[in-house]
């Protein structure tokens, strides 16, 4: 089995609203030298399979069809040996 | 003015430049006329968003003129952010409906939550609270996946937004047809009080009042110029812009809990917000409205990415920003409630006298245009139109080469599986409806009804239109929009008191699309004076077209109507065993452009019903009179499926279990499907308690409307009972009330089950 | 009684709980600014239902570090009556007043419907007005009532008759079906270990009154003002 | 500038319906290999610091105050160099 690991963020220049919000509310707890959050999405995908490339085939296939939304978000990934 | 830094002499643009930013060479040399220059890039981008059919309403003006818009209760007419009229006790209803039709199609989730975020600040700009959201829905249908996914993705969008800032969506409509897949349409309606003698107005009086900016920072979301030219003012390194605007519904709850904290206070000399050509087109239409003009400061205008150029800030379309101009002396005032919401505020500039709509950045002169050449003396085209070719045969339909309809039972049943009939319960239920505690009427009925706290009163408010009707023959299809409209709200006991209206077409450059357009505004426009009720704003969304397809012509209609006592409050199931149900109205052989041809036969074809105003008015008239005694337990309207889907539904969409009925319905000279599926307008179904029996069916003679005895409501089984003639026969069938209640029920989220 | 209703930036049923208090029941309402650092005069407190800071990051989680609610963990240490309502209960949870979490509904989306619940427990302050067992019907909203504790907590709850009320069908039958969001055992309401705090789903404040049909909420705002009438006297801060 | 990245994942036993809805999609969409999904939270946070252990104490903090809910919650972070 092989342990994909997958990272979703916002495109740059797309409003974060949920990372603004939780950028404020940590400056109001005094951690002033925050200075930008984003928030994004983190996905653990396990892939039965033994063949890293073949997975690898497969992931970025499940994120362009639908993990991902292309018109504003970007993604990276990691494939954790089996 | 230090008219030596200006750099307004620039180079001549090049053709193409001009032709990106679809300005045609005619319109290019007005600007140079209003300007007596070439005129700079920014410049032009201004003109550009301000021209642009979407702001000016160049190709749709001149026949709005024929709108109805005048009227006792009007308050404000179009023109405005928003409609607004009398409701009585000292109030007015604001209230407007929009496309975000493109935007939805693109990135379905937040196209539909911005459409809502849009559509709320155009109420709350004028002063009054949002209490109510509608949305009018149109997809292709369920079997393409795409489909499932742009109907999730929308609903989920105004059910996030609407929810989130705390205005129930109280109901609206979907329909399902093919000419939606690559064009869906995504329409809300909102509506807002506000005391009547304190509204607001997108106004910039007081030479010297201060220009404030207030809400979020402005970002390069949404700028159309900007992306097709962007090479010529980006970085060559940065990637091409997303075009999406991102909605934030929090943010946009502390702005209105800001504006209307103003409006408390009385701080404002005017408000708008920047919607569409945002920051450009809010400054020029305050100014061209109030003959004023506005310096602006683009340097000043909070911002959320680095190195926007002045052309970036002017033209984005972030979303949830206002601009205003406080009255002299209280703009700290103004200041320290944005404060108190968290919202960012500047003030960016201030009221001039020149007429002239003037940015700088820093000392630097930007851009200086007549604020009224962009916001009133734009084009204007009377664009030719003719009836497309295919007209004649769309209306031409054999009805007799039509078999009639075998099995009454299983074509209702059929119907009632319809997506465009089956329960919206599966869309409705991701809405807050309840939010406010106002909403007496949830969604389920013909239309919702919100009370208004503090009064007596309450308002009935739906949204219709048929654009299969409106494709086969835009005209009438615009006047049966506007009767099926008043008719809903007479069920729910309402006088409809104004109408907004969202005119949904494809490319006006077409004259087969500008015919459309325009017999369905004037359709529209006979209606509306037919029953006294005025039009007091309205949108209009062309270019709903993909690779040359247009959709149907799809004008929609939000209407609103006074109820005056909680008593008169109206709904259209059925309330218990034993009532009579009555059919006011006649039933003609209609059956062109009806669902069932569609569902059962696969035809989108015919002649649509023909409406008589005098007997539709008559109706709605002695609808109200019976319902003002006291004397109706449910009034349902008889629309898409006809009279035996509206008979089913009276049974079916009782909120805590369905009912049954036992129903005979007496020869007709008419055809079984047409008698039974037909969608002849002007017909009610009502029941009252065997009590009133007779004084009903009396006061319904006398009122010259045509009535039909139907049978009784009974606790279970949907049993009819149908005499033909000729060929003299005898129909009867019997249905289970639970099975049509779940065919009925889960037909919408049976067809969405699956991926995602 | 003076009743406050706690205002965040982003409540939406912070009104409807006023209009309830004032115009249905009649007691002084009091609209407190989540900047607020005191409750001083109240004898009971509503956290409303709304979506305070958008509910971004997790519901209730940026609420929870207002600094009124520091003045309601004193008030509410110190015996005075707090009632969450939806997005309420979401924070007393994120600000540990009541033990566990909220996870998103089951189903994934936002539910908004009439449900039932069961009084498990009428012997609160804010129940006393019913009966053990008693079905209410009352309207949710939200998307994030899927609640969940740990097994050792749970356990706590049920023995201390924590649960007050549970997911059920008309007839009183805590099913499957009659859970909309997937929360465990059933849970639609809880209250802390000393009895003066309770957290719900349910929206009571949109079912008090004649004209919207249902006034199964009645009940829990009369059983605040009886047990306060109880009280010997007003808690002093 | 320190940029943190922080992994806020649910406890293990936690039902994760959303992680259970995008397999069933994934299953849907022909991917039967796909074994098990998990989704949470991506954080980036960029600290005005130099000092990386002195960010650290700080992204803690965050954690623990505001970005995690240590009832249904697990988190991890790793700390990019200025
Ligand atoms: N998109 C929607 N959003 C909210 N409510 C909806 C939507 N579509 C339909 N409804 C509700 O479902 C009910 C039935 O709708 P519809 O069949 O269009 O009624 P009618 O034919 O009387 O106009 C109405 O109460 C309507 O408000
Ligand atoms: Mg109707």
């Amino acid at each position: 089995m092989i342990k994909a690991k997958i990272f979703v963020t916002l495109k740059e220049g797309i409003l974060d609203p949920q990372g603004r919000a939780v950028q404020q509310s940590l400056r109001i707890l005094g951690f002033s030298s925050v200075d930008d959050v984003r928030i994004g999405k983190f996905l653990e995908v396990d892939v039965q399979e033994t063949d890293k490339s073949a997975a690898e085939i497969q992931v970025q296939s499940m994120c362009e069809r639908l993990l991902v939304n292309p018109v504003i978000e970007n993604y990276r990934y990691e494939l954790l040996d089996p | 003015m230090n008219k030596g830094v200006l750099p307004l002499s620039s180079p001549p643009l090049s053709k193409d430049v001009i032709e990106q930013h679809g300005l045609s060479g005619e319109e290019y040399q007005q600007i140079l006329k209003h300007l007596g220059r070439e005129p700079n890039l920014t410049e032009l981008g201004i003109f550009s968003v301000m021209w642009s059919e979407h702001c000016s309403y160049k190709s749709s003006r001149i026949h709005l003129k024929r709108f109805p818009t005048a009227g006792p209760r009007v308050v404000q007419g179009p023109g405005e952010n928003a409609g607004a009229v009398d409701i009585g006790e000292g109030l007015a209803a604001v209230f407007k409906m929009e496309s975000h039709n493109h935007p939805s199609f693109i990135e379905p989730f937040q196209g539909a939550a911005t459409g809502v975020g849009g559509i709320l600040r155009d109420i709350f700009t004028m002063g009054a609270r949002p209490i109510a959201l509608l949305d009018s829905l149109r997809f292709g249908e369920l079997d393409i996946p795409k489909n499932q996914h742009l109907l999730k993705g929308v609903v989920s969008g105004i059910s996030f937004y609407g929810n989130c800032i705390g205005v129930p969506t109280i109901g609206g409509e979907i329909t399902f047809n093919d000419i939606y897949s690559k064009n869906p349409l995504v329409n809300v309606f909102c509506l807002g009080i506000v005391k009547k003698d304190r509204l607001l107005r997108g106004l910039a009086q007081g030479e010297g009042n201060s220009v404030l900016y207030i809400g979020a920072k402005t970002g390069r979301d949404g700028i159309h110029g900007a992306t097709m030219a962007s090479d010529s003012f980006d970085d060559a390194s940065e990637k091409k812009r997303p075009n999406v605007q991102v909605g934030d519904p929090f943010l946009e709850k502390l702005l209105l809990e800001a504006c209307l904290e103003f409006l408390e206070q009385d701080l404002l000399v005017g408000i708008q917000d920047m919607g569409a050509a945002g920051l450009t087109s809010s400054s020029c239409e305050m100014a061209a409205r109030s003959g004023t003009g506005i310096e602006l400061d683009v340097a000043l205008v909070p911002r959320r990415e680095p190195k926007m150029t002045p052309y970036e800030v002017l033209l984005s379309e972030s979303q949830e920003r206002m601009l205003l101009v406080a009255t002299p002396g209280k703009q700290d005032a103004v200041l320290k409630i944005c404060r108190k919401w968290g919202i960012d505020a500047a003030v960016i500039g201030k009221v001039t006298d020149d007429g002239l709509l003037r940015v700088k950045d820093g000392v630097r002169t930007v851009a200086e245009i007549p604020a009224k050449a962009l916001a009133e003396e734009g084009p204007r085209y009377d664009r030719p139109a003719a009836p497309p070719p295919y007209q004649d045969f769309l209306q031409s339909l054999n009805v007799d080469a039509l078999p009639d309809v075998k099995d009454p039972g299983e074509a209702l049943l059929a119907l009632l599986r319809s997506p465009t009939i089956a329960s919206k319960a599966w869309v409705f239920r991701q809405y807050d409806y309840m939010v406010g505690t106002n909403t007496v009427v949830c969604p389920g009925s013909d239309a919702a009804v919100v009370r208004l706290k503090g009064t007596t009163k309450a308002l009935a408010i739906t949204t219709d239109g048929n654009s299969r009707y409106c494709l086969l023959n835009p005209h009438m299809g615009g006047s049966l929009a506007v009767a099926e409209a008043a008719r809903n709200l007479a069920c729910s006991g309402a006088q409809p008191v104004g109408v907004t209206d969202c005119l949904n077409f494809g490319n006006p450059e077409r004259p087969d699309i500008m015919w459309q357009f325009v017999m369905a505004v004037e359709g529209i426009a006979d209606a509306c004076r037919a029953f006294d009720i005025p039009v007091v704003s309205g949108n209009v969304s062309f270019y709903n077209e993909t690779n040359g397809l247009s959709i149907y012509p799809t004008p929609i209609l939000g209407m609103v109507g006074v109820i005056d006592s909680p008593d008169h409050i109206t709904t259209q199931w059925f309330k218990q065993s034993g009532d009579h149900i009555l059919l006011l109205g006649q039933n003609n052989e209609d059956l062109g452009g009806t669902e069932y041809l569609k569902v059962i036969h696969s035809r989108e074809q015919g002649l649509i019903p023909w409406l008589d105003m005098d007997v539709e008015r008559r109706l709605h008239h002695c609808l109200l009179d019976l319902i003002r005694k006291g004397w109706v337990q449910s009034a349902h309207d008889c629309s898409e499926g006809g009279l035996l889907v509206t008979l089913a539904e009276c049974c079916l969409t009782h909120p805590l279990s369905p009912l049954g009925a036992r129903i005979t319905i007496p020869p007709h000279p008419i055809r079984l499907d047409a008698l039974l599926f037909g969608e002849s307008p002007s017909r009610v179904v009502i029941s009252v308690k065997p009590e009133h029996r007779v004084c009903v069916m009396e006061a319904i003679r006398e009122s010259d409307v045509p009535l039909t005895d139907l049978g009784t409501v009974a606790e279970s089984n949907f049993e009819v009972n149908v005499q033909t003639t000729p060929p003299a026969s005898f129909i009867h069938f019997s249905l289970s009330e639970h099975h049509m209640a779940e065919v009925w029920q889960q037909s919408l989220s049976s067809q969405l089950a699956g991926h995602e | 009684m003076n009743i406050g209703v706690i205002v965040f930036p982003g409540s939406n049923c912070d009104r409807d709980c006023a209009h309830v208090v004032s115009d249905v029941i009649g007691q002084s309402v009091y609209l407190i600014w989540h900047q607020d650092t005191s409750l001083r005069g109240m004898d009971a407190v509503i956290l409303p239902g709304g979506f305070s800071y958008g509910d971004y990051l997790r519901t209730g989680a940026i609420a929870h570090l207002s600094p009124i609610m520091e003045a309601v963990k004193t008030f509410a240490k110190q015996g005075g009556l707090v009632l969450g309502i939806c997005n309420g209960f979401q924070i007393l949870l994120e600000a540990g007043l009541l033990p566990g979490a909220m996870l998103r509904n089951q189903n994934l989306s936002f539910i908004c419907e009439e449900i039932y619940v069961r009084v498990e427990n009428a012997d609160t302050p804010f129940t006393n007005h019913c009966q053990p067992g008693q079905v209410l019907q009352i309207p949710i909203a939200h998307a994030e009532g899927n609640y969940y504790t740990d097994p050792i907590s749970l356990s706590s709850l049920q023995a201390h008759a924590q649960v007050v009320f549970r997911y059920c069908d008309k007839e009183g039958r805590v099913t499957p079906e009659a859970n909309p969001n997937g929360s465990l055992d059933h849970i639609a309401g809880l209250r802390n270990a000393a009895g003066n705090v309770l957290g719900m789903m349910p929206h009571p404040e949109r079912c008090s009154e004649s004209i919207l049909s249902n006034t199964d909420g009645l009940a829990i705002f009369q059983s605040i003002v009886a047990s306060m009438t109880n009280r010997s006297s007003t808690l002093a801060f």
